[in-house]
């Protein structure tokens, strides 16, 4: 059994042009650095992609965008990104726009094996268009489907040799979600440890999930929004 | 006068309870954190995975694994709790969340809000805001009472695509404090020497105003 | 915000007849004993309990059955319990089976505000009468719903005094799952402790889903199945 | 001669691959860990929220918090992972267990089972049995061939209230090991000295037989 590889290179080399793909993060936080550079490197095209955000110009999915790796993208917000906008507007790229609570939901699904589930949000929206609406106790849900994913590339801050995933603050967000979900999951973490070394009982992702991890390299972490008080607050 | 909006979010954190789980919105609603009145506990919750949020950093002391539903960074406070995006927005679809404050750009009377997405302009997507207004048991909005070419945006009906439907119940503006009920906005406070006959002015869709409307007290 | 309670007495006070309670725990493992000491004490009958299983005849929800009461048991596996099949046979007690991942997800399902969820489990059994089926991509699933109840009781290990909640090893089983479920959460822990002495990471339920909380006292915590090895091994 | 329980579990655990997540049920199939080949790293699933269990704790080493699914006190592994029963049954249904073994009552040629109730007698509930094989890719049934009166266990059609339809994959019996598909049992391997006639005769259910059949080796 082992699950552990090198670099991201190693770890994503058979994503094929095509794939579908899940990527953890909200934001730049607790993006798939790693993993995301070494797509750019091979240049594995017509990628569908889900994640919350598109990234920023010169970051995250951005790096993707920027080199026209992407046919699709999901998510629920996609500001902050103005190749995003020329690509959609130019009709180079498709956006299928999903409830933030919604794509976090789908991706559940997929990992506790329940085909849809029903949720609240867009009802009487554009978004229920063509979806199925049920009424429970007197009100109405949209049938929402789990996701199917080639792959899921998420980023955790420890890890083990067993695939045994830690996140860290709100880093956390979508990865261990998109880490449950993956056909095939790849991990990257700050740190990786030997079986044993992390709390049974602190663990977010159980090892079963994940099929692949390494120790990724040079985390920039880049941060969206710095707000700051000048003065010390109590 | 018609209100700032540090005058907006001081009139919202009126609405709070002692033991409220809130979620604030981008915008005024965050400043509403503000103003949290003394000798009450409230907790913020940040739909990306945080329960017990606090204020932005020291400079020099931002993290970058630590940022709200809005990028910002941010701190946490004691008794603070980190979970997934799914159990954020379960937690939210459960009514576990108290009070749920957002901006919008019409709302109307019967309760629909519109705040994602203008035709013809760049669509940057609903986030969480749909789950949140399909799910909370009590919305306040935070908004102006007129756009900037002074029309209304409490409206009949809203002309926007939709957020959510027949889901706000309060509204507070830059001019009045309204409750959303049965059909109409329900006039409750006037802001400092704004007339009723201002508000009825700018407010398009239908406007109760029973007995003395008061002026709002801070 | 004062969610503390000085024991299981005071924070059980108000559960009258006829609730439905759920109560956490697998086996004898990760139960409530105060609080079901405390039911015990008042008396409080007609309840309908949801829990996975039924405790033993002198421990855990036995000692509910043996004062009679429990009108109705909501529950995947109820062996153990001698005065349970009499009360059974006897139809004093209605009773209700259902598999244990169902139990779990329909438990969940509440705390997530999902109406319901679909599962194959008990697809072409008798789990499957009267309940809706429906096909997904080649599989039939149940269309199971989320519980109704008016408390859930739930044993942690850790807790703090803002109802946050941290379980010990295999006794964490439906606890999170139920206190997300409750109108009314009840936790119990084996050490309360002030805001921020629980590390914010590895909170298992957070506070805002956790009403009440009490510090238990005397916890027997029995062990049903007693395994041991005689020797050490590796 | 016909298999022991012990040898039973001892052919099923030739079944186990490396990196294998099992869920191995009450009874026999709870010794198969006892026969792990050598070389191979398997880890097992208990329902009732562990990743990593390990062997039975040595005396005065029990812990109530730490049992499995048979509520037997037990210890874990390095890389061992705790979580809740909705996730525990999450992995179960999404298929991330590679393989699960139980016990049955009586099998069918298109592998239904049943094992959890018996009409008439005390029922104790399905537990996580209907979960399990309603969910697992790949099912392996330790069981005797025939019951204590000699009837075959191995039927054209379960007799008994159905744990879950169409799901096992394979049959380790006291006589035989068997492949279940296209609605017979298709006989693999024989238990040492047990002739096919003998396999035949107790087997009630469409029993395929092609070419010799190998004696089982462990």
């Amino acid at each position: 059994m082992k699950k552990t590889f090198n670099n991201a290179e190693e770890a994503t080399q058979d994503i094929k042009d095509g794939a579908v793909i899940m990527l953890g993060g909200f934001g730049l936080c607790g993006i798939p650095e790693n993993c995301i550079a070494a797509l750019v490197k091979t240049g594995v095209k017509e990628l569908t992609c889900i994640s919350n955000n598109a990234g920023v110009d010169d970051f995250g999915i951005g790096l993707l965008l920027k080199k026209h790796q992407l046919k699709k993208m999901i998510a629920s917000y996609v500001g902050e990104n103005s190749e995003f906008e020329r690509q959609l507007l130019s009709g180079e790229l498709e956006v299928e726009l999903v409830p933030q609570g919604t794509l976090a939901t789908r991706c559940m699904a997929t990992g506790y094996g329940m085909p849809a589930i029903y949720t609240p949000a867009g009802v009487g929206t554009e978004v229920a268009e063509g979806k199925e609406i049920r009424n429970f106790n007197g009100k109405d849900y949209l049938l929402e489907y789990a996701f199917n994913s080639d792959f899921a590339l998420v980023k955790a801050w420890k890890g083990d040799t067993d695939g045994n995933l830690l996140y860290r603050d709100t880093a956390r967000n979508f990865n261990p979600l998109m880490a449950m979900a993956g056909k095939i999951t790849i991990a990257e973490v700050e740190e990786l440890v030997a079986p044993g070394e992390l709390d049974p009982n602190n663990i977010h992702t159980p090892g079963i999930y994940v099929h692949r991890i390494f120790q990724g390299a040079n985390y920039e972490k880049r941060i969206e929004q710095r707000t700051v008080n000048k003065k010390k607050e109590a | 006068m018609s209100l700032d909006k540090f005058q907006i979010a001081k009139r919202i954190a009126k609405e709070l309870q002692d033991g409220f789980y809130v979620n604030l919105g981008i915008g005024i609603p965050t400043m509403v954190a503000n103003y949290i009145p003394e000798g009450i506990k409230v907790v913020l919750q940040s739909e990306n995975g945080l329960l017990g949020m606090g204020p932005f950093p020291e400079e020099g002391k931002e993290d970058a694994d630590l940022i709200n539903a809005g990028k910002q960074t941010i701190t946490t406070l004691p008794g603070s709790a980190f979970f997934d995006s799914a159990m954020s927005f379960g937690m939210i679809r459960s009514g576990k969340v108290d009070l749920t404050v957002l901006g919008a750009m019409e709302v109307s009377e019967n309760g629909d809000i519109a705040n994602w997405k203008i035709p013809g302009k760049m669509v940057k997507g609903m986030g969480g805001a749909m789950d949140l207004v399909a799910s909370a048991k009590n919305i306040i909005v935070a908004m102006m009472h007129t756009n900037p070419k002074g029309e209304s945006k409490l409206l009949p009906a809203c002309k926007l695509p939709l957020t959510g439907v027949k889901c706000v119940k309060k509204i507070v503006s830059d001019l009045a404090v309204m409750e959303v009920k049965d059909g109409a906005f329900h006039l409750l406070e006037r802001a400092p020497g704004v007339s009723v006959e201002e508000i009825q002015s700018k407010t398009a869709g239908k406007l109760v105003i029973q007995g003395d409307i008061p002026e709002m007290e801070f």
